[in-house]
């Protein structure tokens, strides 16, 4: 495990563990997406990743637009609820402003692959495909046979990134991270990548972890950077904090269609920013009336 | 309390007809939408005691506010479980626990077999679509399957351009020797009919009030199997539409 | 889903969950073992059972010596910092009261076939047992090869036992159950079984599992029948509620040493007790003294 | 401060001579007694930033009295994690995570190979052991095995009687050729010495204070190799023992 200090600002943490040409996963299922993350990168001008999500959202939409992508590994490509992704259609119909190749599974597909990526395993087995046109235009779903009954079960790829990015609500200095609500695959993904980037809405003493180990979904074990973010996921939501901003979702049907205003978006709310902070402050009242109502839990005895 | 005035949209009708399906005590794969708003009335009226998961890992869910996405924070609150979403597909759905899984898709063809990956090529499509998502496995492993897609032509053709979530491929027998633990799509509602599967093929069961053969045969991309049996599929109720209007779906996002 | 009421007395469980010939798994890896099912299953004379455990434990210890196994499917058998466990050994090496067939594994392979089993794969792949004369006393451990790797993996069955009984911190009358502390393979037992019961120390409100539903270990759609049953656990113990009772443990050494003491202890404390109830009372103080101190955590807020 | 009184046990010796082989921020696969007693006393001296994993689940454990069992509620309490025994071995082991893991074993061979299962023969053993437990899959699998165990002529074969936990099998290359993961035993500490491996053969490295080589080849089932820089173990110092014996096993259960 690394000893040295781990809390760091965004721009390091990107600078740091997200490099030209690296596979990268931000994961979070609707909940939890850390836009904070991809906001530096397209800062950073990265350029050739391979992006891995289950379903690439927003968040993708906009890396692909700004010209970060080479590969896009996922399994359900839309907006939510509103419509299709155009930046990515744009980069896959018109190569604008970089063509970029797609590598498809099914969400069953993707969580097995990073369950095999976390576990070591080379691959994962799976009941799933027959009958599907998936495994025609994915050579990398193969199928095994059970040594024990014969029966014949598809089989996927691990899938190891060099770096996973994760949205936790709170995380000590060391990246001991604990989430609740929505979980997705952000333990599978974390355990997965070769390294891994916590952020987090509260920077809470390890003794708040300590209360509740049950709560703990990464280990600071695992972790390489830890950045405090609040407000890091929107659009997205987190649990307890903020709700998920629909509007924009739906909004943004109107803003990836149009080059001119997806480039606009991201001047002003990506390139125009100095890191998230600035972001949150420009956004000002829109995201107050996201912040969440107070629903607690009871509290459990670890008492023995 | 039936109406037979025309006093409902045709999502109302497909609502309330997949709802009744539903039976008491039944462990439901939902999506966000039409079949949201079928589990949630049907747990109100005929299936109180149904389980809804979501394949976002809320288990149980009885959220306050109409769920916008999928993953919408309003599943969480006050559910029964929430797990991850490797519980979700591993246990719960190739765990044979799922009793009847919904899909909705681009096109569906004579088969059952459903699209949601691209219209024409897969190198070179004229409409890339979103992809399976869930869909491919809750196909394959969903003891049955309720599909809610509106009705053309081009939506319903003979053989669908890609199968991203298998129906019965090419026949009755297909699921059997392919190994498929589900029994395959036991229901298709349109705006237009109601239609069930015979030996794999699918067969138009009920009319919808006002809807003709004729509309059925023009948006229906083969010669479609007509039930000697067909029936008129019963309108939704006052009961039915008060609470989808008034309680579950005030805004009409869906209706 | 069972609609109708699933909360029941532990002698009904096991009369209508556990029959001769079952497999059987009693999971809780140190904690949460629940003696209190095993005592109902010696009462009701259950016999030829095939039971599976991580750690058969005193638990099985005393399940063999009472006459009701057949074959014993574990990875360590031995009782915890305190020696041998001297009724499987008696039956084992002499046959007494039964001869028993041995199936065996390592932790990793016992948990593997039980995560198979929820999953309904009919096997799991693991990087293990190479080198180990274990497969060769075993020939349920097999291997795989990966289609992607080449890379030849360990394979071990699927186990789907007939019935599964996990003990809970708390659970609602429909059978969902919380559980914190450690976890051990409850969740895969209990999804990987035919059928469950739930044994829990409080039966508590739906709303309070609804109200920190990230803690629902088991969810009641996959649970047959709910068995209140506080101190059920004794002499393992249950987080929050009771600590571990190591004396009894220790005693154990010598109670199992002597068929005759080992008689006496069933005598006395299994076929004289009625149920767990009356086994508390007959206990008295020496229970009361484990009971467990408070260590509350903090709640979360599940707003939005 | 080092003592070279005679007043440690040899089971002092051994705790704080593994103690002194883990290094900081080292992620250790940990049993009950002596190796606990070793990786507590490492955290409180030379490696303060070591992570405890347990295999019952717990990350991170800070217990607040002695462990008795693997499972002992205290390892939950104020620990970093909790999680399930398939992420202990599925993430955690074969996840590449742990850097030493230790064992005990009834018996240990030239090759490093132990054997937990049975003393004499499989199917009619003269003593039935308990079993691998973890033990196999941590041999296999963490980057690092540390071996502590009492040293007797029986204990020492010059073959195990059944390999539960490989070491190096029968040879230096048997664990590359057979594609494990982990290194296997790095050294083994015993009640006289410690030992490490040459060429996949276990090698005296140092005899602790007032033992011999005499006892150390009449302990031993075959002709022992000896460093040809055999040292003498560092006896244990005072601040070590007070630390063990004061704080971490007050009550001398394991020591």
């Amino acid at each position: 495990m690394q000893l040295d200090n781990k809390l760091m600002s965004m721009h390091e943490a990107v600078s740091r563990y997200v490099h030209d040409g690296d596979v990268i996963v931000i994961e979070g299922f609707t909940h939890l997406i850390c836009f904070a993350a991809a906001h530096e990168i397209i800062r950073q001008q990265r350029r050739d990743l391979t992006v891995c999500r289950l379903t690439p959202d927003l968040i993708y939409d906009q890396l692909i637009g700004a010209g970060c992508v080479r590969r896009l590994v996922f399994s359900w490509a839309g907006n939510p609820g509103a419509g299709p992704l155009y930046a990515l259609r744009r980069a896959v119909e018109q190569g604008i402003p970089n063509p970029i190749e797609l590598e498809e599974y099914s969400h069953f597909g993707m969580v097995a692959r990073l369950t095999a990526g976390a576990s070591r395993l080379p691959f994962y087995p799976l009941r799933n495909y027959m009958g599907s046109d998936l495994p025609r235009v994915n050579p990398r779903i193969k199928t095994i046979t059970c040594p024990f009954t014969g029966e014949e079960l598809a089989a996927v790829p691990a899938l190891n990134p060099d770096t996973a990015i994760v949205h936790a609500q709170r995380a000590d200095k060391n990246g001991n991270a604990q989430i609740w609500g929505l979980l997705g695959v952000q333990k599978e993904a974390a355990f997965a990548a070769k390294h891994t980037i916590v952020v987090a809405e509260e920077i809470v003493p390890e003794k708040t972890i300590r209360d509740d180990p049950n709560r703990t979904l990464i280990p600071g074990l695992i972790v390489d950077a830890v950045v405090n973010e609040p407000f890091g996921c929107h659009p997205s939501y987190a649990q307890g904090f903020y709700d998920r901003d629909n509007n924009f979702y739906v909004q943004w049907r109107e803003i990836s269609a149009d080059v001119r205003r997806f480039n606009e978006y991201l001047e002003e709310w990506v390139f125009g920013m100095a890191d998230r902070a600035e972001y949150v402050s420009h956004a000002g009242d829109s995201l107050a009336r996201l912040r969440a109502g107070t629903h607690l839990c009871e509290p459990v005895n670890y008492g023995y | 309390m039936a109406t037979d005035k025309r006093d409902f949209t045709a999502n109302e009708l497909m609502v309330c007809e997949a709802a009744r399906q539903l039976r008491d005590g039944e462990v439901v794969f939902v999506g966000i939408g039409l079949p949201n708003l079928a589990c949630n009335l049907a747990r109100r009226l005929n299936a109180p005691g149904l389980v809804l998961v979501y394949e976002s890992g809320a288990v149980g869910a009885e959220p306050k506010r109409l769920p916008i996405s999928i993953g919408d924070p309003s599943l969480v609150t006050d559910s029964l479980s929430v797990c991850s979403m490797f519980d979700v597909f591993s246990y719960y759905l190739q765990g044979d626990l799922i009793d009847v899984g919904f899909l909705q898709g681009s096109q569906i063809d004579r088969f059952g077999n459903l699209n949601t990956t691209v219209i024409g090529n897969y190198q070179e499509p004229k409409v890339r679509l979103p992809g399976s998502g869930g869909a491919c496995e809750i196909a394959i492993l969903a003891k049955r399957v309720f599909v809610i897609a509106p009705q053309t032509k081009r939506s319903f053709p003979e053989r669908v351009d890609f199968i991203t979530s298998p129906g019965f491929v090419d026949g009755n027998e297909a699921r059997r020797k392919l190994g498929m633990p589900g029994a395959g799509p036991s229901m298709v509602i349109t705006n237009l009919g109601c239609y069930e599967f015979e030996d794999g093929e699918m067969m138009l069961t009920s009319l919808h009030p006002n809807c003709t053969l004729e509309e059925v045969r023009e948006n229906t991309g083969w010669n479609v199997r007509i039930s000697p049996h067909l029936t008129t599929t019963k309108a939704p109720t006052i009961e039915e539409l008060t609470i989808l209007r008034e309680e579950l779906d005030t805004s009409h996002l869906f209706i």
